[in-house]
């Protein structure tokens, strides 16, 4: 299936076949997945969250289905980033795939510990600090919606790494661009955005919440409206490279978000749909950009004609 | 073809383009849907289950996971009950339509080669993944016994199905419109007394199973129970679908949906 | 089709026959919609936001459909608040049903002139003051995303008028309980939520965006986990009652609303798929409770079942 | 019944249960369904429009609006071209299955009682509102002459509906397979000049109107125009449909859709 079209973009260096990634915790390690999905075709495999200590995260139930989405509550259910290094990114580095950490944490002593375990990794293309976990109490969404708590971990984390630094952005927030300009102010290389909404669904003949931690993120179609006015309002905000996601499930859904001015995109809850979504959206982009006569995806990024 | 222990599945799980061959209700509620799904078909073992994409509308979003009811040359069956959206969708395709599954899925029952003597207990559409089950052990010959229990005679699901394999069934209704009056449990502790068999299986309410554990290993018999939990992936990689257990959080997705009942923490 | 059931709720000193109102600028004024219910049904009528002078809105295409939901950039169109009493309010009179009117402003000046002209009108039972819509610049969202602005509008207003005020909330905000706490602090005798979800969407293939304003609000069941999120929090955030909204399409949506602590629910983008379902709501909140043997419907109010 | 004068049209809207008596494709990308919908047919005008419930998905969430192609007996014919996800599914609709349409809905076209003659002109499925137009208007006497244009002449839609009524026919094509080699604009001033008409009505791609309204007004003839905006209420509520008038904003599918071309601020 390989196209005529080049597929290839760059973000802060990382030089990724196309613009498309899963994303993180929809996707595992991708071991799961490599039955389905050839992974040397992603643009970049983005792993579940990894923490310092291994987490439990919450109880069950933790998910609901919604009209167009699904609410979650896993909470960064991980064994921790020892564990995460012997087991899924020894397995990873044998894959011909970019590989992107998704860094949690319950302080920012933590992240920068994750961080600073990771580096000595070559395994590791790159770091995804997720500041807008909301399945967490401590830590988690708390620093992904206050600027200054964003800027810290971001300082934090770029001071033990020398790979790329994308911080991943919460949705919950009332002005996402200026969380954005203050982790680029600490140098963060990219930023991928968005995160899960914080929902709620209601089992209204139990009287009871559907989700065991009675709120959750919310993902899938029904946020992609939202998800494409942030990307758009962070890409015109910052200049570093935005990674966009949120109810992609095609690869016209993708191209959306790259012409709203996405230099990249995941696919999540697509995967639970279609396990070989993410290859769809790769061909769906190319057959995009034949369809228009464009020689490089990379064009289509802020392309979008306004007024 | 079954393997003598069911649960070493040689294939991998696979996304296969099926299409419907019949759908039709069994009983109020309980319908059965037969897919053609040869290669799921040729690698399913008992305990298995495949994750059905029902319907391209993003209003109904994601699969449901159905447990594999039958598997017999390109066919594969599965029985299932009407309760929301998805399987009320389910209940209206019609003989034709195409779709996908993801199968086979999960670890299966284990079966040891010199089991003798099963007791199979299933509780309403517990009966599902154990239809499947009572006719691989008895084709290979370990004797089957079958505890079926429902609310009443007319929700005893796939009884003949158990009748045509097992070597003898019970059943049990809540409201003695069949067998013994009372829960399908009450039958377990008398027929494991009768005549011990060399493994429990069991599938239904999660209070069923786990007293059906309770009662196994009290008589020191050992068991297995197939759980149900919600599932996004079911593939093994959201952890949406956590069991508790003695080895820690296990995924019934993958390391279930059956589990030896010593392990589960119920 | 009178039932057994006692549907009233009361909403600061407001008696409604039952907890459904009309969601503002999804029924005008009632009067398209009167061909199809019988407006006395209603629990209560709220009309489409009324400023000082007329506003013209925004340019078209005003609206775009989205995974089971719906953006508009309307632009609180309305032809002003002397034109509004003249006709509408007059015609309203006659009807036998609670009219709410919601009130627009581009300054806190407006806010308060709008209301002044309102205070002497007795066809006006309460007011509803919007200070989260997104689809207007100056004003509207910005006061509703800003504690110590939301509070001024609530204060100005409050001095003006002596009939039950209102709050219209935005869900395009870090904390709406906070912004709820401080608009109650300022005499709010109640606050509804969730205005839309500021959101986007593109037609690919056009490299345009599909609203001619680019951004609008999203409304529908797409968003109905999050308006239930919200409900649940600000109810638990503050005393007066709350009026719950956002992708409510049948009873069973509205009772969900309510165990998360709403007292009444508002119906909207419902209208337009069904034209009765603020009926269909009514009934169906009544059938679930006589169907849980709930005598009064008040009883549903924040009875969820947690932990 | 119709009325000497259309517009006055004496009934409300109203919500109405139909079922679908047809749905057939009539070329390639365009179909017509026929409604058992006696209410509103009997009281539809030319240019009024139905609001029609395509599905109960909420990921398909708004109805859709459609012009009233012909209103005969009970039923309710609307001619319509598979655009986009509403339209593909209701391309699906079988007959028997049964949904809603809010209706008659919007003004329609005004045709004062001595009017001799009129001219229509129908570009692509503008068509489908003018048939009905043309239909009564030859019924209650007035001579028409119809100007069609499309692509090519595979693309003339409903041109054997306009040849069973109108006086005269003069097709357009861009290729020239069929008639006119040319827009249909083209053949307007012409016949215009041979034989003015007492009105012009016109329906199609807002350029098509705009340049009919043009001549039209050049020739000091009276012309109506039916307009197209996206629509969430149908009824005048949500103020999503509006257009820009010398009069102000006007509600497309209440002051509208159709609208003397001489207030249209295109
Ligand atoms: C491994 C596995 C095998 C299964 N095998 C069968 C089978 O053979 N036959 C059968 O009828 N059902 C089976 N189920 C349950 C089946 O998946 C659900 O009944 C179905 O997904 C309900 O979808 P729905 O949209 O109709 O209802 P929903 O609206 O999704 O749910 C309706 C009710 O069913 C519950 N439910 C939904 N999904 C699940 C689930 N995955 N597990 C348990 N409860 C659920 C919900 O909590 C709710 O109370 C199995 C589930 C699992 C996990
Ligand atoms: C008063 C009125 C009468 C109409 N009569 C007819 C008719 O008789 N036959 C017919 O085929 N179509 C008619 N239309 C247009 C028809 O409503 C749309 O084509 C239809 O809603 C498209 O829905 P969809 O989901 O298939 O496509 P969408 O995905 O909704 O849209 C596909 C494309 O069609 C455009 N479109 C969508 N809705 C409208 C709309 N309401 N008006 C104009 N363009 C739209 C979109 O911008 C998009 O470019 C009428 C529209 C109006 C307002
Ligand atoms: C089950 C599930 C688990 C997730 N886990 C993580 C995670 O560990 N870290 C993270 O940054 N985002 C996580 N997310 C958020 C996704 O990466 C993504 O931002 C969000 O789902 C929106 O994209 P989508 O609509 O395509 O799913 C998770 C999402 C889902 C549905
Ligand atoms: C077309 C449209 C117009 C609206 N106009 C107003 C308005 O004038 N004032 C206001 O406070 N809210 C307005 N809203 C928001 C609704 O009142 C409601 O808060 C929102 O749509 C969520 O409810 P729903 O999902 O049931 O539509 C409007 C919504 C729509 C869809
Ligand atoms: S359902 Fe995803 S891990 Fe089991
Ligand atoms: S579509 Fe709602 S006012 Fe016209």
């Amino acid at each position: 299936m390989s196209s005529p079209v080049d597929l290839r973009v760059s973000i802060a260096g990382l030089e990724l076949r196309n613009p498309v990634m899963t994303a993180s915790g929809t996707f595992a390690s991708g071991k799961e997945y490599s039955d389905f999905v050839d992974l040397s075709r992603l643009g970049a495999l983005v792993t579940k969250g990894v923490s310092l200590t291994p987490w439990a995260g919450n109880e069950s139930p933790r998910m609901a289905e919604t009209p167009s989405g699904m609410l979650n509550s896993i909470g960064l259910q991980n064994p921790g980033v020892e564990s995460f290094v012997e087991v899924d990114l020894a397995w990873l580095a044998a894959q011909d795939v970019p590989v992107i950490v998704n860094v949690s944490g319950h302080s920012i002593d933590e992240y920068r510990a994750v961080a600073e375990r990771l580096e000595s990794e070559d395994a590791v293309s790159a770091l995804e600090v997720n500041i807008s976990c909301p399945n967490v109490d401590a830590g988690g969404m708390a620093f992904g919606t206050d600027c200054a708590q964003a800027a810290e971990v971001t300082a934090a984390v770029r001071r033990v790494t020398r790979k790329p630094v994308i911080v991943k952005l919460s949705p919950n927030v009332t002005d996402v661009a200026a969380i954005a300009r203050s982790v680029e102010a600490e140098g963060a290389d990219a930023v991928s955005l968005v995160n899960t909404l914080l929902g709620m669904a209601i089992d209204a003949h139990a009287f009871k919440p559907k989700l065991g931690r009675v709120v959750g993120g919310l993902s899938g179609p029904a946020i992609k409206p939202v998800a494409l006015r942030m990307v758009w309002q962070v890409a015109r905000a910052v200049s570093i490279p935005v990674i966009g996601m949120g109810g992609i499930m095609s690869g016209e859904d993708a191209v959306e978000f790259m012409l709203a001015g996405a230099t990249a995109v995941a696919v999540g809850t697509a995967n639970f749909v279609d396990p070989t979504a993410t290859i769809r959206v790769i061909d769906g982009i190319a057959g995009f950009c034949r369809a228009h006569g464009i020689a490089r995806a990379a064009d289509l990024i802020g392309a979008l004609r306004v007024g | 073809m079954t393997s003598s222990d069911f649960t070493t599945s040689t294939e991998r799980p696979l996304l296969e383009r099926v299409s419907v061959i019949a759908n039709d209700r069994v009983l109020s509620g309980v319908s059965l849907v037969a897919l053609h799904a040869p290669r799921v078909a040729a690698t399913a073992r008992p305990g298995n289950f495949v994750h059905l994409r029902i319907t391209d509308r993003t209003d109904v979003l994601l699969r449901r996971p159905f447990s594999v009811h039958r598997a017999t040359g390109d066919t594969v069956e599965l029985l299932y009950q009407v309760l929301g959206p998805g399987t009320r969708l389910m209940a209206e395709m019609r003989v034709g339509d195409e779709t996908d599954i993801i199968g086979p899925l999960g670890r299966g029952f284990s079966a040891p080669e010199d089991l003798a003597h099963a007791l199979v207990v299933a509780g309403g559409l517990g009966a599902a993944p154990l239809g499947m089950l009572a006719e691989r052990l008895s084709a290979r010959g370990t004797a089957v016994t079958v505890a079926l229990g429902a609310p009443n005679a007319e929700r005893l699901v796939a009884r003949e199905t158990f009748e045509s394999v097992a070597r003898r069934v019970e059943v049990a209704t809540d409201d003695g419109s069949a067998g013994h009056h009372g829960y399908v449990t009450e039958l377990v502790e008398r027929l494991i007394a009768e005549d011990t068999p060399g493994m429990v299986y069991a599938c239904g309410p999660e209070p069923m199973s786990r007293t059906v554990a309770e009662i196994a290993s009290a008589a020191g018999v050992r068991c297995e129970v197939s759980l149900e939990r919600l599932m996004a992936c079911g593939v093994g990689a959201c952890l949406t679908c956590v069991v508790q257990t003695t080895e820690g959080l296990r995924r019934a997705c993958k390391e279930g949906p059956v589990f030896d009942a010593a392990e589960v923490l119920w």
